[in-house]
């Protein structure tokens, strides 16, 4: 998410960004996602700790070099679940906020794809929480991505668990 | 009555579309009926139409489960996923 | 961190950076910590996943209003046992690169004390590494900190667990 | 033989400096001798010297344990840590 005027997590025009509770932040978009805003998003004086967790491009899979990934979400069921992972996580845990951000759309090597940040009073729960928020999501959340190879040949991927 | 139904990802290319207004008949109203419709209108979705797994208004259906559909439902087909 | 031409993490005059492995980053630093530096210290194309820690200063303790910290540290024996968990840690799980600075001196709220930032191709060995570092840091790495609350009262903390 | 001897945190404000250098006569050389020695250079040192961590050339050791020292050793008062 570019900084700028106009530039918040909820201006993103080809994106949509909702609060789950006033402390929450969960957003599929299609610009590209920036960890500054996402820490920002989650930091306060009350919070003593803040995990993230980056999900980035890869150059290779399988042994062959990919040029970049493809996302595509179903987006209103993805903000949903994403929605319900940051109420699951709050029963678990004593957290203070959560931002889970998600990228759609063209996604180049070393690019993220997925930022997810959780503070709290102590470090123990936002390092258990950031844990369970992307295992959570890679298993529930309506977003798929296809890998693009050098010579063009694409597959549509799978998470293994 | 009519429910629409979104492809995604594998499905969407097999489907060639990402999204088709159905028309259900009478006693058609269920995702076990929309299945075999589906299959009816997209032959080439017939590989996948039985097993994929379906949301129902932005909510998992399980597999297997054969849940009422009514008039303005959504429907998607959800390919395994791979976000994250 | 600040950016700009000679602050990379190795060029801070009131600071020292040294590198563990060619993959590793720890420093000592009374500059003010950057997460983007430190991410960036440890992406790379091979990177599917980057886990990040900060320990940030909170405004009260025990009930009373904090105005700062004050972090002290022997900065030698704090790299060579900064060095020491990143040995550690890449003999316990596979990990690309790690990053690991703490701030020495006046830390305000909200500034972060310590930031710890750990690649990994796969998600769970940086988010299993980054929680091993951080426990590790607290229990073993010479530095201390004094709070200083409303009132100017002020007391050496000392880590619990 | 000499070392030098490092306070930090609250230690450092008992000592009153952040620096020593000790001489250490014939068979004091271990790190017993020297928290003995510390207490007679600074008696404000006395209420925590004797359980004090310390570290020999950055080095923990362990307590209880009575190192040797050589000369040029650098040791350290290694209060309570708090980092992170």
């Amino acid at each position: 998410m570019p900084e700028g005027a106009g530039n918040s997590p909820q201006d993103q025009s080809s994106s949509s960004a909702t609060a789950t509770s006033p402390h929450d932040l969960v957003m599929v978009t299609d610009q590209p996602l920036e960890l500054s805003a996402m820490v920002a998003a989650v930091a306060g004086p009350k919070c003593g700790a803040i995990s993230t967790f980056l999900g980035v491009t890869r150059d290779t899979h399988n042994g062959k070099t990919v040029v970049r990934l493809e996302y595509e979400g179903y987006a209103p069921m993805a903000e949903k679940e994403l929605r319900k992972i940051c109420e699951q996580a709050r029963q678990k845990w004593s957290i203070e906020k959560i931002a889970i951000a998600h990228r759609l759309g063209v996604t180049a090597v070393e690019e993220a794809s997925v930022i997810i940040a959780v503070s709290s009073v102590h470090r123990r729960e936002s390092l258990e929480a950031v844990q369970y928020c992307i295992d959570t999501l890679k298993a529930t959340v309506p977003i798929w991505y296809l890998e693009v190879y050098e010579g063009d040949s694409r597959v549509w991927k799978e998470n293994a668990e | 009555m009519k429910v629409k139904v979104l492809f995604f990802a594998s499905c969407r290319e097999l489907a060639g579309t990402k999204e088709i207004a159905v028309t259900l008949e009478g006693a058609e109203n269920s995702t076990e009926a929309l299945r075999k419709k589906l299959v009816e209108l997209l032959p080439a979705l017939e590989p996948v139409a039985w097993g994929i797994t379906l949301a129902v208004n932005h909510e998992y259906t399980d597999p297997g489960q054969n849940v009422q559909l009514k008039d303005g439902d959504e429907v998607a087909l959800i390919p395994p996923i791979s976000g994250g």
